[in-house]
């Protein structure tokens, strides 16, 4: 942002500070003058002061569904605002194939998969296939990567028995169904059957885990140690892995 | 963009008729307009002799000159004698101080006669000459700023910004050329088409539209030129000319060098019920003016649709296109400054929609193939429903393209709720942008049948127009625009306001503009 | 509705109770990271919870536009919504005829104009002229009732003196433009114009307003009687009149 | 819909080559499938003969019943003979009684022989036919219920319904059919095709989908039934056959009359990881029970493009239809059951992105002109815009029109976020719905150039196809599969799930099922 970007703000339609927002939504309300008057309650207990109800139209008997646009009152401390910075500086490729090098000795091991009952392998294939995604090419193509990717619809914990007979420096899982909670539900399957499963001696590591819905700020509470959400680049994910490899000299593993 | 060979086959003797007859229902209003003149076409005049500025009261002193001359000597030989007479006089330094004078009572005017006469019409002609050139150089500078960064291929995509706050239009114009418009309109706000003068300066005050001044033309003018050299392309501004003052406004477009107006032989009629005759006579000056500047108009037609039916009163739309195209004719302007105005405005609940649409779009297209059209978006059937909206702007974009449309206004999803937010605008040139890439070249495979559904819908379009023509070369246009035939809106011919500013010319009528104009004949199109 | 329909609601995307709404708009925030998050939180101080920023896009280098989908918190009460029901029953034309004749003993005048700047005629020539709306006729159509239609961009004081002068039972006031709230400024307008124009000794005629974005409940705070929004019928108008006749034998003017 | 003449003037000797190859490249794999059984083949037959509900742990009793029988005597012979030899013995009340005491190991199994074996045969015809004879039924009953009530016109309108509940998945598809859908499709939980049995009884806790079992399928078409009588016409139901359970599924969905059914050739190997032989063995077994229960299959070629470039692998969903209508004619479908599937899947990004879908789709419609295609909207590049995605699904609509495709998916605009909201599925009925109408007799307008763009594309794709399919013919389909030809994704063909399952039939092979329905024959196009 610019030097003289104001701090605080708020949503913009054609005036500065005019809050104009748009909302839709559904509710449970048979259509009529009794539903309109329901969705301009809604939308004034969501804060929105003045509430156009623009549109209304019912949906079966029981339903009806509203467009409105209205003033919203909050306020935006930008300050305020926590945004997950990358905590890493971006590196090439050949500085990633070096550091990892340098740093431990040998190739990387990195095991990849879409666990649960989830198929979709587009997003995890972007990341490890030598193809790659927006022009950058996967980690497969790093010559001091080992990548083994599973696929989809990987249990969780034959995914950490394969970590742990490949010896693997990172975990990375996707998950794209978010139904229900369907990914959040099968990422803390992996960070329990990894609490359990992995040898008590071997250091641990590393659970990346990644997919569009995820919000960037939940690593901790889903007990991974990174998110990547949508638009993640391979370089990213690699540059990620290199930053979190211990500083100093090569990390020894103990048997 | 090549022509297209024609996919309706027209009958051309149809179409040729519809011409004379339109010709033949124009011929009495020109002759009206050729023989009488406006408080404003004389403020004109007196905008292009140099006199700009207000008073306290932000009246401008054309306004207050004109008023004084009309109550000496009236106004049927023009403002031009009295008012060069009076400054060669000597008493009066110059145009501005003879105003304020005039304004206070101190300063008298007359009709010079003989030498003084010849004098008053020599200084007048110098002053007002110098005017034109200005305008003269404007276009030149158009030229120049076309040739050097580029003029963008038709179609043109055409947006609005309308926050009443010309200092919240600037950033917004050019965060739209940036995304991809290549003109600009600025609109007014909502009372100032019945204002009878012009206000001055920048302005912050508008309702759903900001004010036309002389000032705020150059402000913007300024900005898009800025942005028209940092994205090498030519940026486009255009405003509004109808209204009381569509000479003077046009007249400032020409000096700001604006690049388009909206100026229309009926729209102030019907749509501000402002007075028939005062509006056929102020539109020739105003678009003499045009001519002059090599500025496009932009007619009305679409508008009609607001208020009528699109299907029932699509023959009302040609029949005052063919009358637009004979007036802005009449008065020197091309073909390819004729931005014939149409919309698709046909209700989505009806079958076969989106081809009455076509029929109608592309038979304009054929009855005007050199003419830039003016394709306007759905208005009247946008709903609330924001999506659907989107969605209907979408066709709206296909139509102009298998039609070959070159103005396209772009349609706002929320067209039918509030004044256009900035990502409205946005979102819009992402719709336009898909359809114009992904259809890219699929007019070649748009090929109505012969006879079929599209061709028997033009030609019928085309037969009730020169039907309507026909009536009203026979009953005269002012009784046909009293009958509600142009958007079932009713005006007489006597009523609406400003025919107090009517006045028949006199036999010694002198109005060094018209004189310049008449005589010049057609400039050519720009290089 | 119907009697086991609920009392409480939420806002229904695809499971009873689930809350999701949908939500655009625009911050005056450069795109990126800092953005994005700056809607996440946006939408959480909206209450959102979970939100999804699903859309972001750079509007110029100085503003960023957002989708949003989410849950809300809100809980409806529909017991407490208030809606402005029709007070007063639907007449047909026949009765409506009726009434005023028997009532007034004369034909009831009603005036009608857009006014201020506004030109939008289409709204109020629906509620006046025979051609009417929706299939019903205009009020021009009513034997007993005298029109006068002034039309659009009519000045409020203007509009009061030709109302004295047709001795008027209504003023019916249209305002479709709504920037900068420009149809409440028009509407106090006429309503302050009827109070210091209007003889101290005639029975005040009705202030009818009418037009798109008007609020129904808006009428006492606009110093109108009633106010008639998106999809009135000439019909409901006329009826409304009828309902608002002193219900006791004709109401005599003193002069 | 009457048949239009072609417009993309394929070279018919081209056409019939790629035939002629796609059935030799099926020829081994057919073979293969004739003479190899799976678990979930003689599960099917069980099912067939009656036998329901599962043990306490939700194992049904046809897997209890045909693992014991594996265990004692293998299943190289088919349950049916070792099975009714046990039940014949009489030490068994019926066939539930069997597989209980069988799970519990109250039951051995042998393989007859002489006297046993023929009345073995016989009760197993007898059982098994009386399951063919329900479906049979069904089918009839759908006939009575199209006559009655009439049948929609094409195209038809197919919606989707995802709650993962079938409770509230119900009176979603109600309210959709009576905003106009013609085919209601519950899908699958995620999890589900990977499972080797069928789950019981009606479920409410799916994940972005539904369990599909008998109960669901019986309680939906119920709800189905009830509107579509209310409606006037009859509303179909679909589901999804492929998965590790594909013959049983297909069994239910015959038994529980449901309309169509996903089931496809190789969607299990590409998106499903479920081993290649396994699926060519099941899926003809089950196209066998869709073919006598005059189910319409919809195939799955639209989801080899949200992995594989839609413009790159065009061909390949055309070989792929191919294939798909190779196998089912053998099965016994006929054409008016190939529902083959594609999908507007080119990046919109693309210039002439409409262009190149329209080729596509013209081209699959040529080619398989009495097969009623499937035609799934934009999936891959729906972002978060929901306002461009209902644009971009207003385009698909338009080329469904314009291409006569006949079971239209109808997109969503909340594709690329969430699965359906109630609300979705209206606003994309209003979008279909305007489309259809505004744009009905649009396609008598397109004409694709002779030799033009569309005509080249179209052409292109096909030369692609006919080298593909020379290639497969020549290295088989395994090893097609193998290197990843479809929907870019390697599947070996001894990898993935369910290989376990298969066994190579034995001489004496015995299928009541497969018996009756080889010699059956087609049975014609309903009513
Ligand atoms: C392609 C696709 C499919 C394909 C999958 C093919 C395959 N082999 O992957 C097929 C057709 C098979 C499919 C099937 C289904 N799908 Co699907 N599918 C999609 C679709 C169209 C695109 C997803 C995609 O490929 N995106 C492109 C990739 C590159 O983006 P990405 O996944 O976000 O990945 C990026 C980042 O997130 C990140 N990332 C992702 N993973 C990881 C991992 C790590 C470690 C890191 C570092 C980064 C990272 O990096 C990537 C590059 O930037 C979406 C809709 C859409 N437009 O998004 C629906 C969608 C994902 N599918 C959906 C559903 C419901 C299904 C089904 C369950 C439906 C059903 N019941 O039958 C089935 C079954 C699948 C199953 N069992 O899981 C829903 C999910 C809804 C939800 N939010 O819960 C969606 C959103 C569609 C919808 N609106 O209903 N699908
Ligand atoms: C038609 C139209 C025009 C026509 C008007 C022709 C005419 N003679 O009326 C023309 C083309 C001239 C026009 C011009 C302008 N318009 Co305009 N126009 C519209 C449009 C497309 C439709 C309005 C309409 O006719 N609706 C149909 C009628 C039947 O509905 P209605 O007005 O709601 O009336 C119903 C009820 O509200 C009620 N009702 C209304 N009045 C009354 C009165 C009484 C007493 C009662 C009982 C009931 C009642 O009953 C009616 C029947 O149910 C809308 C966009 C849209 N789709 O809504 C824009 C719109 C209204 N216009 C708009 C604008 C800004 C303008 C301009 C100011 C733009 C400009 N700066 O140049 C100009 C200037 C007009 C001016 N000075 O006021 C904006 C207003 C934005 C806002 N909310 O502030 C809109 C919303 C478009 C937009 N999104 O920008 N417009
Ligand atoms: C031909 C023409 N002139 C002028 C205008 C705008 O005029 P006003 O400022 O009076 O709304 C329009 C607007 O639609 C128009 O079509
Ligand atoms: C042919 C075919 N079968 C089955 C399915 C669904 O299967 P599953 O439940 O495994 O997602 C699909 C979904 O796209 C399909 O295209």
């Amino acid at each position: 942002m610019t030097e003289d970007a104001p701090r605080h703000v708020r949503p913009y339609g054609d005036t500065t500070g005019d809050g104009m927002i748009q909302l839709s939504f559904t509710l449970p309300v048979a259509p009529g003058p009794h539903a309109e008057a329901a969705a301009a309650a809604f939308a004034a207990k969501m804060g929105l002061d003045p509430a156009m109800v623009v549109h209304a139209k019912g949906v079966g008997e029981r339903f009806t569904f509203f467009v409105v646009y209205g003033r919203s009152p909050v306020i935006l401390d930008l300050d305020e605002v926590k945004v997950v910075e990358r905590e890493f500086p971006l590196l090439t490729a050949k500085e990633i194939n070096l550091k990892i090098r340098s740093r431990l000795k040998r190739r990387m091991v990195v095991v990849g998969a879409t666990v649960g009952t989830d198929a979709h392998t587009v997003g995890l294939d972007a990341i490890l296939n030598v193809k790659g995604f927006a022009g950058e090419k996967g980690l497969e193509s790093y010559r001091e990567l080992r990548v083994v990717n599973l696929g989809a619809q990987v249990d969780a914990r034959d995914l950490v028995e394969r970590a742990v007979s490949e010896r693997a420096d990172a975990l990375l899982v996707s998950q794209v169904v978010t139904q229900r909670d369907a990914h959040l539900q099968h990422v803390r399957e992996v960070a329990d059957a990894l609490t359990t499963g992995w040898p008590a001696r071997q250091r641990r590591p590393k659970l990346l885990v990644g997919g569009p819905r995820f919000d960037p700020a939940s690593a901790a509470a889903l007990g991974a140690d990174r998110v990547f959400a949508k638009g993640t680049t391979p370089r990213e994910v690699a540059s990620y892995l290199v930053h979190e490899l211990p500083a100093g000299g090569p990390a020894r593993r103990s048997r | 963009m090549t022509a297209r060979a024609p996919l309706l086959h027209l009958d051309q003797r149809t179409v040729r008729k519809a011409r004379k007859l339109a010709e033949r229902a124009a011929a009495p209003v020109v002759e009206l307009a050729r023989t009488h003149t406006t408080t404003s076409v004389e403020r004109a005049v007196l905008r292009l002799a140099g006199l700009t500025g207000a008073d306290a009261e932000g009246i401008p002193w054309v306004n207050r000159l004109v008023d004084a001359v009309a109550a000496d000597v009236g106004l049927e030989h023009g403002v031009a004698l009295p008012v060069f007479d009076a400054l060669a006089s000597g008493e009066h330094a110059d145009l501005a101080t003879l105003a304020q004078k005039a304004a206070a009572g101190g300063a008298q005017f007359r009709l010079p006669a003989g030498v003084g006469h010849q004098r008053a019409r020599r200084l007048a002609q110098r002053a007002v000459g110098a005017g034109i050139g200005r305008i003269d150089r404007a276009r030149k500078d158009r030229d120049v700023m076309l040739r050097r960064l580029g003029d963008p291929p038709k179609p043109w995509i055409y947006l609005i910004v309308a926050t009443g706050d010309i200092y919240e239009d600037i950033p917004q114009a050019q965060a739209a050329a940036r995304a991809g418009a290549d003109i600009i309109a600025v609109i007014r706000s909502t009372g100032q088409s019945l204002l009878d003068y012009v206000p001055e300066g920048a302005t912050r005050e508008g309702f759903a539209g900001t004010y036309a001044t002389q000032e705020n033309f150059r402000l913007m003018r300024a900005a898009l030129d800025e942005v028209s050299r940092e994205l090498g392309r030519y940026v486009r501004l255009t405003n509004d000319a109808s209204g009381l003052c569509m000479p003077e406004i046009a007249t400032l477009a020409g000096l700001e060098r604006l690049d388009m107006m909206l100026n229309d032989c009926m729209y102030g009629i019907i749509f501000r019920d402002i007075n028939p005759r005062r509006t056929f006579i102020d539109q020739r000056f105003s678009r003499q003016i045009h001519a002059r500047a090599g500025i496009v108009i932009n007619t009305g037609e679409d508008n009609y649709l607001t208020t009528a039916d699109a299907v029932d009163a699509a023959h009302t739309v040609v029949v005052s296109q063919l009358l637009n195209e004979r007036f802005g004719l009449e008065a020197g302007l091309q073909d390819w400054q004729l931005g014939l105005g149409h919309a698709f405005e046909i209700n989505p609940a009806l079958p076969e929609q989106f081809r009455l649409e076509l029929a109608q779009a592309q038979l304009v297209r054929e009855l005007f193939p050199h003419a830039p059209l003016k394709y306007m978006p759905p208005t009247k059937h946008m709903t609330g429903n924001v999506f659907f909206g989107y969605l209907l702007d979408a066709f709206f974009n296909l139509a102009g393209v298998l039609t070959n449309q070159e103005i396209i206004l772009v349609g706002m999803m929320t067209e039918g709720i509030v004044t256009p937010f900035l990502s409205d605008r946005d979102l819009a040139l992402e719709n336009v942008r898909y359809v114009r890439d992904a259809c890219a070249g699929l007019a070649e495979d748009f090929v109505p049948a012969r006879g079929g559904f599209i061709a028997q819908r033009a030609a019928q379009v085309l037969a009730e127009s020169v039907e309507l023509l026909e009536r009203i070369a026979d009953e005269g246009l002012f009784t046909a625009i009293a009958d509600g035939t142009f958007g079932i809106t009713k005006r007489p011919a006597d009523g609406g306001r400003g025919l107090d500013g009517v006045v028949v010319r006199a036999d010694g009528y002198y109005n060094p503009a018209g004189a310049l104009l008449e005589q010049a004949g057609p400039v050519g199109r720009p290089a």
